[in-house]
């Protein structure tokens, strides 16, 4: 996780945000650049001999697939930051990542639903591996809605990461379950679980993971920079207000 | 009709700024819909045949959980006391309520439901009259959803309360509203009969339920 | 104008808190209305305000324009302030501008009359207790109604917002009001009557 | 332990007060189940496969619904903020209300479970393995849904909201529970694996769930 | 005994409420705490209380036997009155009894001294305003804490409750206890100091 180890150099939000406004240009270039890069070797490697040309979505599918665990490893780890170490900055991570890591699953989602299309003739089958996705999904919906439904911010901030942190240890314990129970009832058309990967796939399907991991890094920068935008410019409303003296137009005491 | 207006208004405020209610509620209809493949199995064919009934009683239950607050803050704040005392009537606050609950709650669920008829597998030809089904039956959902509201209003245990008796009042708007559906997707004939009563029990939920409501509501405020 | 009650009996959970109570309050004039705990004081003002029917009598507005029944021309101001946490300060009191008949610059009047014109941006939620009730008694000022039913008003209010709130009520009264209010502490008021309410006998306690 | 055994009789007479808890919330599971099949068609056939699912989901909606109200009413009331100030932990005070929440709502569900197998022609085999799933699985649904009755505490619509954060929740309990009963009626294999599994998420939530809950309510009483 | 505040900040939703505040009260001793709505009065008792961590500085006892948590020897007492509707006057105060680690004769004391004892088999949402609070005002006798902590403790309550919660307070104090109250009248409290705290400063945000 790159951006663990640059959080916690960037201590203090100050230095955040100037270090940021620099390196966000680059990340942003090194992202389009390693996606391109990427997208070209794809369309340029032979189509599958059994899915031909609709194979190719993988290389937006299987980093998006990756992403969406990542990044929620990227959410709980951040929030056990703020939870124990209670560094504003962790929290700001926390929030700032999880719609981005919800947006990456239903990435996830409909790459694999459009793909499923023609290759099980239905967009969805109730397959373990899917199931444990849109479950993940959930909880991104979860830790988003739990944090817009209470209007104090650092209860929000506080309850918000008791859940990732509760999530974590659940994941492992539903992927499992979901397994489970495909042992049982008869499994679905399934591809997933596909074979050794022929090294002209592989390649063009590893820089994409990297460049939509670059491009993740970015989006994530610039969340970051916009929710501390944010909290300024609330903290300034706010001394705005008692400045003004609202309270001055009240009779003495 | 300013004061039905304002009401109105400030519902749906709250509905969107208690934590973007629309969403939320999404969120749990999507919930049921893949809790119950999840118990029943993933047997595609299975579920196409039950993907009407599953979204209707997921819709169900999620006006169900929504239902319980329609009137729960506004007595506990003391706010049902001043709308008790004019200049609308109780049965106009209970209409304006439960116009601002269809809005925030039916109306986003039957822009939703098509998809997750997707995840459930519904046949191509059955979208359109899910569509149609829920927008004729969502009213007679919230307007039916008041009158157990009011009821159930300072029972303790609220929820389950008010579960148990919207349930038996539902159930002719789940009968026909999924009678039509399957009119389409299973048996092929004619959607029209049922989807005509549905029309009626919801017409008449927004004519009769808010007189009921009110009646409760009187006793309530005591 | 004048506010009758005539003969009123309440009884609640099978005890009578009052029995054949008449009183008649004129135009210009406040009903204080004291008493122990439990003495019915809150139920006075709810049978008034038309939410609790009473048990036998009745309770009418005579000489006035208009037959808008009795309900409807009485706020009624509790114990609970009708105040929304999720919506701000301002948005509260607009909205019940809107409700009762006012306008936006009638809100922001009553906001400023209450002190609260500082806090006009922040949810009612983060308000402090007094704060809230002062939320609450601007509803008095966003609707004309000739009968101000007050319980209690003077709680959790400070020495600034009883002086307002005081104002608030003498002017009403200037202007030809009626205000009846229960209170346990003194109240600043002009032209006042009391009723004093006993505690329910005590072979029904 | 006498502080512990207080809250304990305490929440279970509430229970018993608050309206006849217990027969409302058996009330609520036996509608669920009856309109089910309502809407998935009267194919006996089909009811039976489906029946452990559908007990164990309307288990799932009816804990659901009772657990919104779990901290509710002490946070309202003022409560709570005693409760948090000792001389039990909070961690004590999670585990005592979880425990009554079980005793009245898990037991009771479990004991009218095997009727409505009946209802749903569950085959004669399964009963056996129905309670003892249910017995095992009903703890961890407390205990779990604890943990987000106490994060959705102070949350705007926190009965949808509280759906939302469970169903993830509550997955691993649903699938081995029904693993198990599927396991004796329709595979004809040996429960006891998805069974012991279905222990040890119980034992897991009972120890872990308080830790989270308290963590959560420590938040809520600010 | 003392009770110590040592160099105590408040935040609130981004604002200072009091910053680097310090008290010490001894054995014996009330400390009054004024200051108008919303400067910071309950905030201040719930950080004493430990329900509130304090945004710099410390709340701790000093020169008491046992080490227990500050927030296991304070009783507190709010706005709400932490009774249950559905439970009868007396089921309430004998649950806080036990729960406090008191008897049930101490429930049926602390009844008679607030003048509950004839309401005992009713259930507590049938009472009135006042007869709630009294309820709730209970508990402060029903399990030993040496600190009490009022916040507006006499809202609602008629003369003869204020009078018999002022013998309450007075007689903690007298048996060594310590009492912080905050309040918008006047106290009858023997051996009193008074903390007043400003609205929140414009500098302060
Ligand atoms: C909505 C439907 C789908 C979802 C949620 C989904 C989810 C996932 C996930 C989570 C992974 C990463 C697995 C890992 O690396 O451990 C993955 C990888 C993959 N998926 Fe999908 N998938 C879906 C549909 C499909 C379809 C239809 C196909 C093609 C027939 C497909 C082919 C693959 C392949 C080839 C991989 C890489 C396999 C590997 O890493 O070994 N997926 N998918
Ligand atoms: N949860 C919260 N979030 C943000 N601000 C809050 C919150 N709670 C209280 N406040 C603010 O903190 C300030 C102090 O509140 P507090 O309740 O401590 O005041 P108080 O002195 O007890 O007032 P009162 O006399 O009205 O009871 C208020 O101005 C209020 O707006
Ligand atoms: N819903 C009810 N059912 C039964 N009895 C009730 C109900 N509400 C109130 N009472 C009883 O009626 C009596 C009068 O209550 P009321 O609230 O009118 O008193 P009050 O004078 O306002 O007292 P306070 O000064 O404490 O506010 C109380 O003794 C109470 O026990
Ligand atoms: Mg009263
Ligand atoms: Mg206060």
């Amino acid at each position: 996780m790159p951006m663990q180890t640059l959080t916690q150099r960037l201590a203090n939000p100050t230095r955040f945000m100037a270090l940021s406004a620099q390196l966000l240009p680059w990340l942003w270039g090194a992202a389009a650049a390693i996606i391109a890069i990427g997208l070209y070797m794809g369309f340029a490697s032979p189509p599958d001999y059994q899915q031909g040309h609709s194979a190719k979505i993988m290389y937006v599918h299987v980093p998006a697939a990756w992403l969406s665990m990542a990044v929620y490893a990227l959410v709980a780890a951040s929030s056990f930051g703020f939870l124990v170490f209670r560094h504003p900055l962790a929290d700001v991570s926390a929030k700032a990542a999880a719609p981005i890591g919800a947006l990456f699953t239903l990435l996830c989602l409909v790459t694999g639903s459009l793909w499923g299309k023609p290759m099980w003739g239905a967009y969805w089958a109730w397959d373990p591996r899917l199931t444990s996705v849109l479950i993940l999904f959930f909880l991104y919906l979860g830790l988003i809605a739990l944090r817009t439904s209470i209007e104090d911010e650092s209860l929000a901030a506080n309850l918000t990461a008791i859940l990732a942190i509760v999530g974590i240890v659940l994941l492992p314990v539903i992927r499992y379950s979901v397994n489970w129970n495909s042992i049982h009832q008869p499994p679905s058309v399934s591809r997933l679980g596909a074979p050794t990967v022929h090294p002209d796939l592989l390649w063009p399907l590893l820089t994409m993971a990297v460049g939509m991991t670059v491009l993740f890094a970015a989006m994530h920068m610039k969340a970051m920079r916009n929710e501390i935008l944010r909290r300024r410019v609330k903290a300034l409303r706010l001394a705005e207000v008692q400045l003004a003296g609202g309270y001055a137009r009240q009779p003495a005491e | 009709m300013m004061a039905f207006r304002q009401l109105l208004a400030r519902d749906l405020a709250l509905a969107w700024k208690e934590g973007g209610a629309v969403g939320i509620t999404l969120g749990f209809f999507l919930v049921v819909v893949t809790m119950l493949p999840l118990s029943l199995g993933p047997d595609l064919n299975l579920l196409s045949r039950i993907a009407a009934g599953v979204l209707w009683v997921a819709l169900l239950l999620a006006a169900l959980l929504s239902l319980g607050r329609l009137f729960e803050g506004d007595l506990e704040d003391g706010t049902l006391d001043v709308l008790a005392m004019g200049p609308l009537s109780l049965e106009g606050v209970v209409a304006a309520k439960g116009f601002a609950h269809w809005l925030s709650t039916g109306l986003p669920l039957t822009v939703m439901a098509p998809l997750l008829g997707l995840l459930l597998n519904l046949p191509g030809e059955g979208y359109l009259i899910l569509i149609a089904t829920m927008l004729a039956g969502t009213p007679a959902v919230s307007f039916l959803g008041a009158v157990g509201a009011a009821l159930t209003l300072r029972a303790r245990r609220g929820g389950l309360l008010l579960a148990l008796l919207m349930l038996p009042l539902f159930v002719p708007t789940l009968v026909f509203g999924i009678a039509s559906v399957n009119a389409v997707t299973i048996e092929a004939g004619s959607a029209l009969p049922p989807f005509l009563i549905l029309v009626a029990i919801s017409l008449a939920a927004i004519v009769l339920a808010p007189l009921a409501a009110a009646a409760a509501l009187r006793f309530q405020v005591r | 104008m004048r506010l009758i009650g005539d003969k009123l009996s309440s009884v609640r959970g099978g005890r009578v808190l009052f029995a054949e109570l008449s009183f008649a309050v004129a135009a210009g004039e406040a009903l204080v209305v004291t008493g122990p705990n439990g003495s019915g004081k809150t139920s006075l003002l709810r049978t008034i305000g038309g939410l609790l029917p009473p048990a036998a009598g009745e309770v009418r507005i005579e000489d006035t324009a208009g037959d808008a029944p009795v309900r409807e021309q009485c706020h009624y101001f509790g114990h609970r302030n009708a105040v929304k946490s999720a919506l701000t300060v301002l948005e509260n009191a607009a909205f019940w501008a809107g409700y009762l008949g006012g306008g936006r610059d009638r809100a922001e009047r009553a906001l400023d009359a209450f002190g609260l014109s500082g806090l006009r941006d922040i949810p009612a939620g983060y308000l402090s207790a007094g704060q809230q009730r002062r939320l609450g008694l601007t509803r008095l000022l966003l609707g004309e109604r000739p009968v101000w039913l007050l319980d209690e008003p003077t709680a959790s209010l400070d020495d600034a917002a009883q002086a307002a709130l005081m104002t608030a009520v003498n002017g009403h009264l200037q202007r030809g009001g009626i205000a009846v209010a229960a209170t346990h502490v003194p109240l600043s008021l002009q032209n006042t009557r009391t009723l004093s309410l006993q505690r329910a006998s005590a072979s029904a306690a």
